[in-house]
């Protein structure tokens, strides 16, 4: 393993002191981890986190228009509920708090916890989970999607509502509508080393790949021979688009009557016509150029298929450490979406409008 | 035979180099099947618990047990942390108060740790998680420690024995929870790691009463 | 080698044709290669370009406030006269022309030609060079020092200062200034391979790195042992910090005479007190995270010496393909710098203020 | 002895199937002390010149190394494709009109091209760079066309061995231009790529009017 640390042990609290000189308008915390916004808002404050090695992803995202607060957990590892709990404390006003929560149950279990102690707080809490990877097939037999790259699309657009006054009944409303119009899928060409670990978590020989990747480092759904970028693009278009009717139930927290209640969400399937926001992200050792290659098909796939690219975003901004590869996310997008998502956002990992 | 207090400390600290011995397996086991920091978390977590126990050792069992889950909880992460988090804030709250367990307080324990389990995961029997060790446990402790008229010894010595057994059935099991499922039927001959390092917590406390 | 590539002689076409689906605000030209803004401006018009394989970097830099065009070659190989001649028909107007070349053998003689078609064309021409690598020591005996990292920041300022219709003189002036003020130096974990020739240039061993690399694949100037990131930032920062007067004689267009003069040039030394652009970035596949682990040091480091940095940039911006490493770039800014740094900015690589 | 215009063409074709063949092998001299791409440059570049040829079958010879020249200059990039196609510009300009070549032609296409490349490269003798052949070649020609009373066969015979020794020369340089330069001491021991390609261009010519 060779990466540019000091001590495995250390590497969250460095990246983190890196982050504190590089971007003094953020508040960084190091006891416990969280990074957020100088100044609290009057509005709702939208937090997110999980694992680190994702980076940018989620404490680049804070700032103006999009995130108020990040919790990053260690290398992989879903933060404890204290991170967001302390994060809530010095972000939230009675506006509410909205967590956006990746599908997986470490992350799922710990933000529980953690809206409990929110809640106990007397801050009006929501939670929405993102469960967009089609490479999970179904919720019943498995923990369910995972939520992977439509968390950045989500992030930007919910932290833009925000920005412009949302209640957090209307913010986790659009955050859900998100969720229910996005889907993505990932490959690896190569595995990452999670630095306590030492050595890579699985192994790909010259020729193999992995189709359907998570963000952790875990194989893939299923190993296949390298391919070209155009077949490979093709493989993860098609699932995205042909998948239908995705079902999940999903516990939001009621705050009059202060419990988890379950709801059951569909997908809302694609169609020719639809206008989409596209997103090719490098696994963090892909580079940029590559990432033009598969566009360069990905454009020709969705205009075969009448489906209409209106905004795209191309680059790593979910990664998995040195991970060599890539993810599509489509989001189906209406004006509500564009609008919020052309809205002007200044953070340390996305930026434009200002 | 009881259960001292300083005997739940002298547990708990064995667990903490328990982990940190089985830090790398742990790691190759999560490999196979999750995200390869299950021996990090555990290790991360029992050194916390490691830390605060010269302070812990003026409370009674109960509150030894809940500043464990707490500890857990805010320094495992991931799924583990609030599964073992609750598991030993359960066992704590069951326990409040007292100063050392008979048979059934310690019977008591791994009820209230499991349900935990149960509460935060929803798991169920077969879908190879942690789970799959501490409900056959339990089972074997409630017949043993009747057979054996309440005698903890030879109760837990069956239970470990039943617990490693339940471990190594969590192979050729397909996960349905937690990371491994994801991975569907390639979850299928490796060993979970949740389940063994609940092995390994229980098998720390048999050792640490036999010693 | 695997890569997300279709067939390692179109690699450069087909992520031109990406960028061009992408942004259909630029206009790519296929034959020869270059990638121009769309509409010609009443302004200088600056043009840079190099071998490709250093995405984002110069195609993504081409917008509003930074570059009028971009040429780019086959990977890590110079272009050819041709296409920076074509760029130049189609964003130059009686304002001038400003080449930005890194100084590479073949990056200079090609620069050289097109310069020499441009001016014959009757435009005003000028081209300046870019040559910041400390890790190159002596212009004598080498082909002097090279192009690295200050690239990224004399467009972005150079770019901003042209929008803002400065002269092509006084455009050729910031840009020499920037120059001589400005120094980089860069490692690498790993090699990387261009498509084309299906292996990686050069081999490391599992603790080893190389220390004084370029962005071309070639191997560094000095193998050594692994070490930990802070060790590596201290020893990049020292040699930047510490190289002084470094003297090249440039060759730069008359346009009175027509003809090439030659010019000494001197850096100017780094002191206490200065304040600094520090740019910290990766060499394509190095995560953002550990780039914020050099960063904290860095800044540390900065702090100990009384340099202060005013600015920063962190991440991928001139990269060597999917190499592991890092380059560390610091740039002594003045009032002026500082004011073009801090313009707007919208190009696909870099955006700010608008 | 004397070189057609058909003999010209034939030797640019046979430079393309050269350069094709020895691809890998110029990619692995240029790893050594550079960026791994003069096999890609020259067979790119080269390729392009072949698919010229039926076209420019018409012109003379002049004409015909002018347009090889300048589909070099705007093919190959990196540092050899102005050198080559300076070279073969200033080979096509000193040659202008001519429907064949005698041996004092022969020499002043060498010399013209070598000029070329002295203008653009600026290179001194022993820089360890293709003028490093050019030089030695130009020299031995004109020695050995005069002992041989002006006989090309015997010339050129002298000068692709003296070529093949120039080029096993640069093996102890140490680079003092282009990119190997930056390697300082570490250039040397490793053969340089462009003085390869340079013999392999003379050795061509010398298979041409041997077959
Ligand atoms: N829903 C669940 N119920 C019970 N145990 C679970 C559940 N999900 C996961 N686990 C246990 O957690 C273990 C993984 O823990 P760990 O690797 O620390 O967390 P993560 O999966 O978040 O990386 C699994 O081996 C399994 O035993
Ligand atoms: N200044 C120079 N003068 C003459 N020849 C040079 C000079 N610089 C480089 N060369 C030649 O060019 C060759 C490298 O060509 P190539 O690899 O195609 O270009 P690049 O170095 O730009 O990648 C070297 O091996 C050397 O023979
Ligand atoms: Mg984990
Ligand atoms: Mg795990
Ligand atoms: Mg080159
Ligand atoms: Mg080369």
């Amino acid at each position: 393993m060779k990466k540019l640390i000091n001590d495995v042990d250390q590497v969250v609290v460095e990246q983190l002191q890196g982050m504190a000189a590089a971007h003094p308008e953020l508040q960084v915390n190091i006891a416990p981890h969280y990074i957020c916004r100088a100044k609290k808002g009057d509005k709702v404050a939208v937090i997110s986190g999980g694992g680190s090695g994702h980076e940018p992803m989620h404490g680049g995202f804070v700032g103006f228009g999009m995130l108020d607060g990040a919790c990053p957990g260690e290398v992989f590892t879903s933060p404890t509920p204290d991170q967001m709990y302390e994060c809530a404390k010095a972000v939230g006003s009675d506006k509410g708090v909205l967590f956006l929560v990746k599908n997986y149950t470490g992350d799922v279990m710990n933000f529980e916890t953690a809206a409990e102690l929110v809640a106990a707080e007397g801050l009006p809490i929501q939670s929405i989970l993102v469960d967009d990877d089609v490479a999970v097939k179904d919720s019943l037999y498995t923990a369910g999607r995972r939520g992977v790259g439509l968390t950045v699309l989500m992030e930007k657009i919910v932290g833009a509502a925000a920005e412009a006054g949302y209640s957090l009944q209307a913010c986790a409303d659009l955050a859900r509508k998100i969720n229910l119009n996005g889907r993505s899928m990932g490959m690896a060409l190569t595995a990452c080393t999670v630095p306590a670990a030492g050595k890579p978590n699985f192994e790909l020989g010259d020729n193999e790949i992995e189709i359907g990747i998570g963000i952790h480092g875990e194989p893939g759904i299923q190993k296949a021979a390298m391919q070209t970028a155009d077949e490979i693009t093709e493989t993860l278009f098609t699932q995205i688009i042909e998948d239908k009717g995705y079902s999940r139930t999903v516990r939001e927290w009621d705050n009059n009557s202060s419990q988890w209640e379950e709801k059951k969400l569909v997908d809302e399937d694609f169609a020719p016509g639809d206008e989409m926001i596209a997103f090719v992200n490098s696994m963090g050792g892909t580079p940029l150029s590559e990432l033009y290659t598969v566009y360069r098909k990905l454009d020709q796939l969705c205009a075969a298929k009448n489906i209409k690219i209106v905004r795209n975003l191309i680059g790593p901004y979910i990664t998995s450490l040195e991970m060599q590869g890539f993810s599509i996310t489509l989001l189906k997008a209406d004006a509500e979406i564009l609008k919020f998502w052309d809205a002007p956002v200044n953070t340390p990992g996305l930026r434009w409008g200002m | 035979m009881v259960v001292t207090k300083k005997q739940i400390i002298d547990w708990l600290d064995r667990i903490a180099m328990v982990m940190k011995e089985n830090r790398e397996y742990l790691i190759d086991l999560d490999s196979a099947i999750g995200d390869a920091d299950h021996g990090i978390n555990m290790s991360r977590g029992f050194s916390k618990v490691q830390e605060k126990l010269p302070e812990l050792s003026q409370g009674d069992i109960g509150t030894i047990l809940k500043t464990t889950g707490m500890t857990l909880m805010s320094s495992v992460g991931g799924a583990s942390g609030p599964l073992y988090g609750t598991f030993f804030m359960r066992c704590g709250m069951a326990l409040a108060a007292k100063e050392e367990l008979d048979c059934k307080d310690v019977l008591a324990l791994f009820k209230a740790g499991s349900e935990g389990i149960l509460q935060r995961g929803k798991p169920n029997l077969g879908d190879k998680t942690m789970y799959d060790v501490w409900a056959p446990v339990i089972a074997c402790f409630e017949t043993t420690s009747q057979e054996n008229d309440q005698d903890l010894a030879a109760t837990l010595s069956a239970c470990v024995e039943e617990a490693e057994a339940a471990m190594k059935a969590t192979i050729p099991m397909q996960a349905k929870k937690g990371r491994a499922s994801y991975l569907g039927e390639r979850s299928i001959g490796h060993q979970d790691p949740g389940a063994t390092s609940s092995y390994l917590i229980l098998k720390a406390l048999w050792e640490t009463l036999d010693a």
